[in-house]
């Protein structure tokens, strides 16, 4: 009934939020959420509701499903490599199992 | 000597401007550890009302406005922008460590210009009776872009030279197309643009417009000015939390740029107010359109420059110059406001 | 000729609207890729204070107003609700590709209305001295509910016809307890109870009958009504941004869409110009009055429309009703309130 | 007999005010399944400014104030703080169940302040043209900081009685350092310390300083107090709907708290109006002054009362003390000002 | 000291909130928290914090960590067949291990 | 190329946000993720976005991705034992696999 797949989440600015989601879309995925939201890391603190002077540094959860796990690891070596270089961010990988495996 | 205790006395009676109270008082309730916290949606929301009534009042003036005094304003805003990065690359960057790149973010952003200053400003101006042309915060672009594109042509400059065969991929991340390879020019045009989608600028913008071809009075006068004031103050106590709480953060970074913090906006403003002067003597700029000046150079960009200097030179380190300028550079310069008010009392014997 | 000459020059002067040009603004800024951004909460603050401002102004107006005279244009209101989708169901349904619902639902949101364009009429109104009823805008409802429920009832008209067998459990989601089987007869009550239910209608019916009996006048004066016409031009920014961001949206279906979005809008205008006229005639409903009926009749709902329908309507594509409604019908609509206007200068010689 | 007449009369007349109207709309639409929504940001800001309100206004006053003339109603204050929960940990704890923490944390909320009521109250007597000192709102933290510290040190009291070895590891959870073992005795100063950090005690804290010293006098007539009335309307509709919302979760605790919501406000207020009674025949406290010391006394702490009780008494059940407060306490409260107010009128013969 | 339970993650428009809320009540789950979102999908773009002129098309997450893991397909064969088949939506079950066992 | 490790969820009332953190901080966790939500649980429910009187009640999730699942359970441990003993609040724990295994 349900069919194996991969969660690829990224945590980042939302400065990042558009190259994330250009390197998603070249991939060829076919969707993925966004969840707005705060965390502590090497960068120090970004708070999740308060207000925030610049905008363009809140962080952001992107959750991707994908049924292709080597295009998920490749599209998180290409962040991890060319975009996270030097700025925030964190990338995982999760196992799922999805319903309705045609919409991945 | 008598002009000096004038001064004083000028400079004593406008720190207790109930406006930069609030910026105090919010520092305050941050160190005492408030749990208060104003929500990013009204903080987002204020900064576009805030904005559009900044626009939509110097759009209705510029309907009336000889173009030609715009001018050498105008000019005197660019100068004081490119000017400034310029100083800061001979000055900070070279004291700031490895990386010149963060001395000349930094310099960037505080030739850029604060919103918050800036209407902060204009509200102490109000409440002095010290007039300016109303078109005179339009100046705002003219000084801000001019300081991020001089800021992100230097850095690349500066990485070009440090490593000119420049093999790195630090391809530019997120919205601003800007080629991260040393060799190549920075392309200008692109940068720009980028800079005007910001949300401030784009309200400022579009204030502008509209108050130039729709006359949009009544509802400037109904609802833009009278919250005009009253938002302020919450943005003041939003921004004195802020500066509280990155205190900590510039800890982590060169001392050099505490001191920066303190000493630029007041060598800033002075320069400002200079070149203003000579606009005075010049076109008859008004005394209040000097301070406005002096005030811009003086304040450091906290909303809408350092995000297209992230992208934009992705090698700064962001402490640095968020640090430099949210927790130092934009207290000092709110409080230097009534400094430049209280010389143009003096220097126009008002 | 004269006549029409008359009614050119006050279109014209009419389409110098600031609140209109507020709308414009959103849309030229959103095509030049800002990032501006209203937040979510603020919009939705924004509708329940223009709703609930709708609400009391007409509720206060209604203490004193004598009921008779309200019947006929409630009456022309509802006729103009279920014949606007009747019209829809001949003309665009059929045209609309494979399945009826989606014209259908399309036809629903086009007959119901659109609160931001009934309080930019009020404003646009007040601006020309256009006087009208002051309970008027609470007609909204007697239009808006009888629309979305013949939209309803038709949709399960043709499923039932083309499917009598109707053997699918497409269950409806959410909220609305419509049966979905074909067969079934719509059960009329518990549609008109989630309708209003919605954000918008709540907010406007607890207006009213706050007006009509708890006398908030000093609220109301010293809050709502200076806040309505700031925050529609707020309101219209966010329009105009989002109408934008639709119309990609549209592309995707089919073209017949984008038609009516254009025609619909001045067709049913002129119907409830018409019907107003009639009203005008039979008891005197004042020229503005029929203004209303008009703008109402134009507009399409873009807020508490769209969920009544999806729920009731689940096999209807959102894609053609939300895109063709907010992106063409809305500014349409709202660029056509002038139009009214002028109408009725020249009609009523004003 | 005529005067029960009177206060009959006077009591209907208040019972009409529009601000109550509102409470009573948000219960009405919260009953029937709205499903519209005040965003939380909106509500976080609207209690930030309503509490800026407040505290501008006494600060501004006290600048004026004979700081003797405070000193009597401030201990009258504390005494009522102190004292309702005295009367609640011997007439509701006993009769609350096993576990006499609840009851005390219940007694605690009810003895502290509910700033919506306050400012409720402030309203409907500015609406009545009954004058008070404009420091009386001042008197908020005098009353709820002891409040909450004395049902604090009582439910350590019990515990230490009743689990003598109290062995449990129950550690004070977030941000008050409260030991949590029945044996030590608890610290006042982090608990007033977290109490004044709380977001609303934080504003009003704020703005009595900025009112004292900083003659913010022009914002606050342009922008917090015309925005008081309004604001305020919006937070009866969200407490309305708040408390039809936390009716459910009172049916699952012990029958006596809602018992005690009823009786408590009225008793409580009587008291409060005694005690007001008592400092106006010492030293002049004006009418106006008695009756919002009444209401103080009356109200229930709903937005910074309780995170402190639950911290400090972590194994106190929030569903007694929440839904005792807001579902019954507050509207009763809120509902009981007019009752104070004709009172007064009656009492004081105005 | 941890047992293994599964979570059941449903992307939805907040329409269909409800539904889901309905669904996972009648199957005796004890509890699920909502997040709110945006995202993109076969149905488009979904932003997640701006002004979204339907409120109800906004995107909401609903996760709920339930023992059994037959219930959560049930669940969740139910959600895709009858609300989803022509909605927007996307369902997803993982493996977690949970303390306190007793709350699930 | 990646390494694995276990995401540490805790769902609780903000008022616990800040043990929450604190335990965090003591056991060197490197960083967290947090996501301002609702809910509904044994104590009823909060809602996500909607006006709620006593902020501090408001649901937040915290995610922490942790190298060392002995570390992970220890915080889970404590958290379940001595803060979560009668108050509200859940903790889960799901197996990821990180990229730049050195930020964790
Ligand atoms: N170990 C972690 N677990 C979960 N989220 C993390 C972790 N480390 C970092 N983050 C998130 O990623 C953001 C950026 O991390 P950093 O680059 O380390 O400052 C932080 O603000 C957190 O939201
Ligand atoms: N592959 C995916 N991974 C994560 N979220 C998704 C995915 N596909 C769709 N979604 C979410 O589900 C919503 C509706 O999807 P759709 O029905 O495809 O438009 C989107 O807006 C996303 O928030
Ligand atoms: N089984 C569950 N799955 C997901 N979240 C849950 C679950 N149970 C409780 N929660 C979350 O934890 C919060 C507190 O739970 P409780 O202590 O049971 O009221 C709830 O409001 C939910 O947000
Ligand atoms: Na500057
Ligand atoms: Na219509
Ligand atoms: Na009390």
């Amino acid at each position: 009934m349900t069919t194996p797949a991969v969660k690829l989440t990224v945590i980042v600015e939302r400065l990042l939020k558009p190259a994330v989601e250009r390197l998603l879309t070249e991939a060829g995925v076919s969707g993925w959420s966004v969840f707005p939201g705060g965390g502590m890391g090497a960068h120090g603190l970004h708070r999740a509701e308060a207000a925030q002077l610049v905008r363009e540094f809140a962080i952001v959860k992107i959750e991707a499903v994908v049924h292709d796990r080597a295009a998920a690891e490749r599209i998180a070596e290409t962040l991890t490599t060319d975009h996270l270089a030097d700025q925030s961010g964190i990338v995982w990988l999760s196992p799922v199992e999805v319903w309705r495996a045609g919409k991945f | 000597m008598d002009l000096f205790l004038d001064f004083l006395a000028a400079f004593g009676r406008q720190l207790q401007s109930p406006t930069l109270s609030f910026l105090l008082g919010g520092m305050a309730i941050a160190a005492l550890g408030t749990r208060l916290e104003i929500p990013d949606a009204i903080y987002r929301f204020i900064v576009v009302v805030l904005m559009l009534r900044i626009g939509l009042g110097a759009g209705i003036a510029i309907r009336e406005a000889d173009l030609s005094d715009i001018l050498l304003p105008a000019l005197a805003a660019s100068v004081l922008g490119v000017g400034i990065v310029l100083i800061g690359r001979l000055t900070l960057a070279p004291l700031s460590g490895p990386r010149p790149e963060d001395g000349i973010a930094t310099a960037g952003v505080f030739g850029a210009v604060s919103a918050s200053t800036l209407a902060a400003a204009m509200v102490l101006m109000e409440e002095d009776g010290l007039r300016f042309e109303a078109w005179a915060p339009a100046l705002y672009p003219f000084m801000d872009i001019p300081a991020l594109l001089t800021a992100i042509v230097l850095a690349q400059l500066a990485r070009a030279r440090s490593a000119p065969v420049a093999a790195t991929a630090g391809t530019a991340p997120g919205f601003a197309p800007v080629p991260a390879r040393g060799a190549t020019r920075p392309r200008i045009g692109p940068i720009i643009a980028d800079s005007l989608r910001g949300a401030a600028l784009s309200a400022l913008a579009l204030g502008l417009v509209l108050g130039m071809i729709a006359r949009p009075d009544p509802v400037f006068h109904s609802f833009y000015d009278p919250l005009f004031r009253g938002f302020l103050s919450i943005l003041m106590v939003i921004m004195g939390m802020e500066a509280w709480a990155r205190l900590a953060e510039l800890r982590r970074v060169a001392h050099v740029y505490a001191v920066y913090g303190v000493t630029a906006p007041l060598v800033h403003g002075g320069l400002g107010f200079g070149l203003g002067w000579l606009a005075h003597l010049a076109t008859g700029f008004s005394p209040g359109g000097v301070v406005l000046l002096a005030v811009m150079a003086a304040s450091s960009s906290d909303i809408s420059g350092p995000p297209t200097l992230r992208a934009a030179i992705p090698s700064a380190n962001p402490a640095a110059y968020i640090g430099a300028s949210t927790s130092i550079g934009t207290p000092v310069a709110l409080l230097s406001i009534p400094l430049w008010i209280a010389l143009a009392d003096v220097v126009f014997a008002l």
